[in-house]
């Protein structure tokens, strides 16, 4: 039955593709890249990637949607028709590159396969002694925190590069000061969402907290937390109105906080350093070594949580914001 | 060569070229990016069906014997994802600032308009 | 502390970005991220020594052992390149300061410190490290603060030019994933020493030659080996001209870096010459590169397109100089990196000093700059007499070894095409000698002051260089001989 | 009985597709959209239960979240552009 | 006790597929936009809810019940919202519903 899942699956995937290529209308484009994203996590769960199939959920189908229709809002929804001559010389250099990896699948392993060379080198010293040495159920989590844990600090300094970059590309520092600015929210007439979004919003960031601190036992962790409470910000922005948002985020506070997520990585990997140990070597945090381990991604994950949560933030503010200027709404 | 095992591979390796042609046919910058997350989304698929075993569960140890697949390309696939999202926000930031300096975010358009001046 | 030494050239700039991002005012951030340079670059010199005196060092993250946690690896392949990064950064940081007060607008300037911090970072963790994935996660990082660095230039252009090498830049670092998952795939581990142990028992099989295949299209898109340098002309052209000065000394040397570590590192001598014709594709593509880029350089009139021009130029001795596929050849490669840092440092330095003053670095508004910026076109035309490979100057140390390296084969088309390059480069540095010295000064330069000490005394500090390393090759040649023998040693 | 189940998500989910690519105006798409997430929710958490680790149900929670979400944010994009831009219907 | 739960959950996990599938036809093959609407909202939260006991009757842990509680509150909660903002949106924007064929002749001549 699972055969046919993925098949299903699979082939959806294919169809979206397609459907991508073909439509011109750029907000169905968007929508469609969002069900991309969907179907992509769907199949991750099928592949047993549970934290994968979280985070490509809430980063593919909730945040690049989102900040595609924000960008769309300002550039405008309608494409092109594309030129012959480009296509005429894309289409031998896709087919060429396509050729070449299918010759290169000639010789995988098959798939599912469990004595295929990925399975037997590195992978099954996470999975037989991760319990004893870091004792965290998570294997995912374990290797993400403690074995690679360099790996995710060099993902959160690329998070922090996006939001520095996006800060240094639109940043408005021409806005009126938040309290002059009267309230006119562009979903006035919307009362119902309003309401349910007002029930929902403390919902969804206890649900953010539940799955930072959730990250050792189950599905979850830093990245997956910081995008859920980025968007009960987002969900409240939209529907309320950039001003009453910004009243409740101030954007100098967000930078701050960004920066502060990143230094409480780096310096629970200086701090094993200055007692002698390697970088991030988390055996300094406690004599025993599980309990330390437990500490030292603890602080791993509310360093992540908390930059992914507020780049997240920065980025979308300073997209809306940008699209203040050409609307003078709200 | 058994025509099951590598099946998911092929569709895979056929949606990458999609992405991939996307980016190159398609001279909207947007249509671009999409193209681009396209082919990045499709080359994370192939990491993680080469990490699935047959009749395995998720990494996530339980009481009890039980096979699990390997974490490994979980792991890096969570970094390669979090990779695409910023390389997008930071493509959008420059479509937008695209956009307001010369009023078009098609690819000829804005070549036609740099000759010019 | 010295144990910590191969890790804390990376921590310090990584640490230092988010700290600016706090302290938010221009000219304290611009004196943090000076300092974090610095010290990056005396760990640097002590890494080069800790390295020369007691050899490869081994670093592990966590204190996890190798295939399992991740590993830096220093040894005397990138201890040079990490001393090339981290100085050309601090001397250009230091020029940062008044060049970009009239290119870029004020309240950027504190974001624009940060970026620069986090693509040396970003670049010198590329070097240090030997875990295939962590080469990734580091370009990526260097690659996006460097989109946003070329963004912030004054010129519109300077968006489009930073959104195609966005488009080439992801294209060029997917490849690199498709290759390292393929090899992922084939050997289990994604250590650099771990995959050089257990790839010669898979190297027959399909799916290795294509990863091979994905990995070498994707670095030589980051590198802009000829025909995929598009990219590369209007990038250089439109940033910063501090940012171009950087980038243009040592984006493109990390990439060569990568090329050469996994070339030679991890796929084999004889695998990577057997199995692709890469030979006849490196020296074909490298040489063509040479001639295309330089006659491109000499219809230029704007001197920033003119020199990136050039760099691509250089960049196809680079790769001929991997072409070769002899010890020599390789020397001369390592060897030409740090030179061409050195040259394209100096070069764009001074051209950051034309833009200060005139606002742009057009060819047809310089008549008679010398009379004006004496010491600014002095530095140009040193830098310039480096580039052709003229004796006494760095440029005719690594021509000289290029040559000798053809030789061996005793190619002499090879040499001679070589020797042809240089002569090219001649008529485009000779332009521009032409209009500065030659021609009188118009309205245009009349009234133009030479540029402020704080920009013209870090490009004397670079041309010094140039001519120092050219009299005195004794420390370079031997680094990077010693280099090359211990990779072809190696195998 | 849980494959039958899942079997008929599936092809709800599919005919949802086709829907968001046929759709004439843009509201069918959305609509598409969100019909599509609900069906993705229901498809996981009996996939959960059909592959015996029924505690992957947070997963599901945020399927559903970010289904609301980008449908709350098409909306308000695509209200806010009919404001600006006159809509033009295929 | 064991055989009647499990009967009644098969019942209603395959009534809810049922429900789902019917459901996307009538997305599929209805005119235009609001019967769409109509047909797609209200099967999706029946079936919905039918699947989510069904299952909830099935989970032996009480966590995994709290969860599936949870997670049916939410979509009850959010669909028909979304249902709702969509029809609003839909009808601010002009779109007009087609009426069947003598209807519609009675409109045009009353307006």
């Amino acid at each position: 039955m699972e055969l046919i899942i993925n098949m299903g699956l699979l082939s959806m995937l294919a169809m979206t593709a397609i459907a991508i290529v073909r439509i011109k209308d750029l907000f169905a484009v968007a929508m469609l890249a969002g069900i991309y994203g969907l179907i992509s996590a769907s199949f991750f769960v099928m592949m047993d990637a549970v934290d994968v199939a979280f985070t490509e959920a809430s980063v593919g189908a909730g945040i690049s949607t989102l900040l595609m229709l924000t960008t769309l809002a300002i550039t405008g929804r309608f494409e092109k028709a594309d030129k012959k001559s480009r296509t005429r010389f894309a289409l031998p250099l896709v087919l060429l590159t396509g050729a070449l990896l299918i010759y290169g699948t000639l010789d995988m392993p098959s798939f599912g396969a469990a004595d295929s060379p990925v399975q037997e080198h590195v992978a099954p010293r996470y999975l037989n002694d991760s319990a004893q040495e870091i004792g965290i159920p998570n294997v995912v989590t374990s290797v993400l925190a403690s074995y690679r844990a360099f790996d995710t600090f060099g993902e959160v300094i690329v998070i922090f590069t996006a939001g520095v970059g996006v800060l240094a590309l639109l940043m408005r520092t021409d806005l009126p000061p938040i309290s002059s600015v009267k309230n006119t929210a562009s979903m006035e007439e919307h009362m119902v969402l309003r309401i349910v979004a007002k029930m929902l919003i403390p919902l969804i960031l206890l649900f953010g907290l539940y799955v930072q601190f959730h990250g050792e036992y189950g599905p979850g962790g830093g990245f997956q937390a910081g995008v859920i409470f980025a968007s009960a910000f987002f969900l409240y922005a939209m529907l309320y109105g950039m001003n009453a948002a910004r009243k409740v985020i101030d954007s100098s506070l967000v930078q701050v906080l960004a920066a502060l997520g990143v230094l409480i990585y780096g310096t629970t990997g200086v701090v094993a350093m200055l007692s002698g140990k390697n970088f991030l070597d988390y055996s300094v945090f406690s004599e025993d070594p599980v309990h330390a381990q437990h500490l030292g991604i603890l602080f791993i994950e509310l360093g992540v949580g908390l930059t992914v949560a507020t780049v997240m933030i920065i980025i979308f503010f300073t997209f809306s914001g940008r699209s203040q200027v050409e609307g003078e709404r709200d | 060569m058994n025509f099951v095992g590598l099946f998911n591979y092929w569709i895979v390796m056929v949606l990458m070229m999609i992405g991939f042609y996307i980016v190159i046919a398609q001279g909207n910058l947007v249509k671009k990016l999409v193209g681009l997350t396209l082919f990045q989304t499709s080359v994370f698929i192939m990491y993680i069906t080469m990490g699935k075993i047959e009749g395995a569960t998720a990494p996530i140890l339980v009481e009890g014997e039980a096979l699990y697949s390997n974490p490994l390309p979980h792991v890096l696939i969570l970094t390669a994802i979090v990779v695409g999202i910023a390389t997008t926000a930071l493509g959008l930031a420059l479509v937008v600032r695209i956009k307001e300096s010369y009023d078009s975010i098609e690819e000829d358009e804005i070549n036609r308009k740099d000759q010019e001046c | 502390m010295l144990a910590h030494l191969p890790v804390l050239h990376v921590i310090i700039p990584m640490m230092a970005a988010p700290a600016c991002l706090i302290l938010r005012r221009r000219d304290l951030v611009w004196f943090v991220a000076l300092a974090a340079t610095l010290m990056s670059f005396a760990v640097s010199i002590g890494l080069l020594l800790q390295v020369l005196e007691s050899g490869p060092i081994s670093y592990e993250f966590g204190g996890w052992e190798a295939p399992w946690g991740i590993e830096y690896r220093i040894d005397l392949l990138n201890a040079p390149l990490l001393l090339l990064v981290s100085g050309i950064s601090a001397v250009a940081l230091f020029a940062a300061r008044k060049s970009i007060e009239a290119e870029i607008p004020k309240d950027r300037h504190a974001l624009f410190y940060i970026a620069w911090l986090l693509c040396m970072a970003g670049l010198l963790g590329i070097l240090a490290t030997g875990d295939a994935f962590n080469v990734f996660v580091f370009l990526e990082i260097s690659s996006l603060s460097a989109y946003t660095l070329i963004a912030l230039g004054k010129n519109r252009k300077a968006l489009w030019a930073s959104y195609q090498y966005l488009i080439a830049g992801t294209i060029g670092a997917t490849f690199i994933l498709i290759g390292i998952g393929l090899m992922y795939m084939m050997t289990g581990t994604l250590n650099m020493a771990d995959l050089s142990e257990r790839l010669p028992e898979v190297s027959s099989s399909r799916t290795v030659f294509t990863a091979f295949a994905f990995f070498i299209v994707g670095v030589c898109l980051k590198l802009a080996l000829f025909p995929l340098h598009v990219w590369l002309p209007n990038a250089y052209a439109y940033a910063p001209s501090v940012v171009t000065a950087f980038l243009a000394a040592t984006a493109t040397k990390v990439a060569v870096y990568i090329l050469i570590r996994f070339k030679y590192g991890i796929f084999g001598f004889d695998f990577a010459f057997s199995s692709l014709p890469l030979q006849s594709i490196f020296l074909t593509l490298g040489l063509a590169g040479i001639f295309v880029a330089s006659i491109a350089a000499i219809f230029q009139d704007n001197l920033k397109k003119l020199l990136a021009y050039s760099s691509v130029a250089q960049i196809g001795y680079l790769i001929v100089g991997l072409g070769l596929a002899n010890e020599t050849g390789l020397m001369a490669t390592l060897l030409h990196m740090l030179n061409h840092g050195l040259m394209k440092g100096a070069l764009f330095l001074a051209l950051a000093a034309i833009v200060y003053r005139l606002g742009e670095a057009k060819l047809s508004e310089m008549h008679g700059l010398a009379s004006r910026m004496p010491w600014t076109m002095a530095a140009f035309l040193i830098g310039g007499l480096s580039l052709i490979g003229v004796p006494l100057t760095v440029g005719f140390v690594s021509k000289w070894y290029l040559v000798t390296a053809a030789l061996e084969h005793d190619w002499w088309p090879v040499a001679g095409l070589i020797l042809l390059g240089s002569v090219v480069s001649v008529i485009y540095v000779w332009k521009v000698v032409e209009v500065v010295y030659f021609k009188a000064a118009n309205e245009r330069t009349a009234e133009v002051r030479e540029a402020p000490l704080s920009i013209l005394a870090p490009t004397w500090v670079l041309v010094a260089a140039n001519l120092y390393f050219g009299i005195n090759t004794e420390l370079t040649v031997g680094i990077t001989r010693m280099a090359a023998v211990s990779i072809f040693g190696g195998l | 009985m849980y494959t039958a189940a899942a079997f008929a998500v599936l092809v709800a989910m599919l005919l949802a597709l086709f829907r968001a690519f046929a759709g004439p105006t843009l509201y069918d798409r959305i609509l598409a959209v969100n019909v599509f997430g609900t069906k993705t929710v229901l498809l996981i958490a009996v996939v959960g239960f059909m592959m015996g680790r029924p505690d992957f149900l947070d997963i599901v929670m945020v399927y559903a979240l970010m289904n609301f979400i980008s449908v709350i944010g098409i909306l308000r994009f695509f209200e806010y552009t009919a404001k600006n831009v006159e809509v033009r219907e295929e | 006790m064991e055989g009647i739960l499990n009967i009644v959950s098969w019942f209603l996990l395959v009534f809810g597929g049922f429900l789902c599938i019917s459901g996307a036809v009538g997305l599929l093959r209805f005119p235009d936009f609001f019967t769409r609407m109509h047909a797609a909202s209200v099967t999706d939260t029946l079936a919905t809810a039918m699947i989510l006991i069904g299952l909830f009757i099935q989970a032996e842990s009480w966590l995994v019940q709290v969860k599936l509680v949870m997670v049916l509150l939410f979509v009850l909660l959010t669909s028909p919202t979304a249902g709702h903002a969509l029809v609003m949106a839909a009808l601010h924007a002009g779109l007009e519903p087609v009426l069947p064929k003598q209807k519609q002749a009675s409109v045009e001549a009353g307006r």
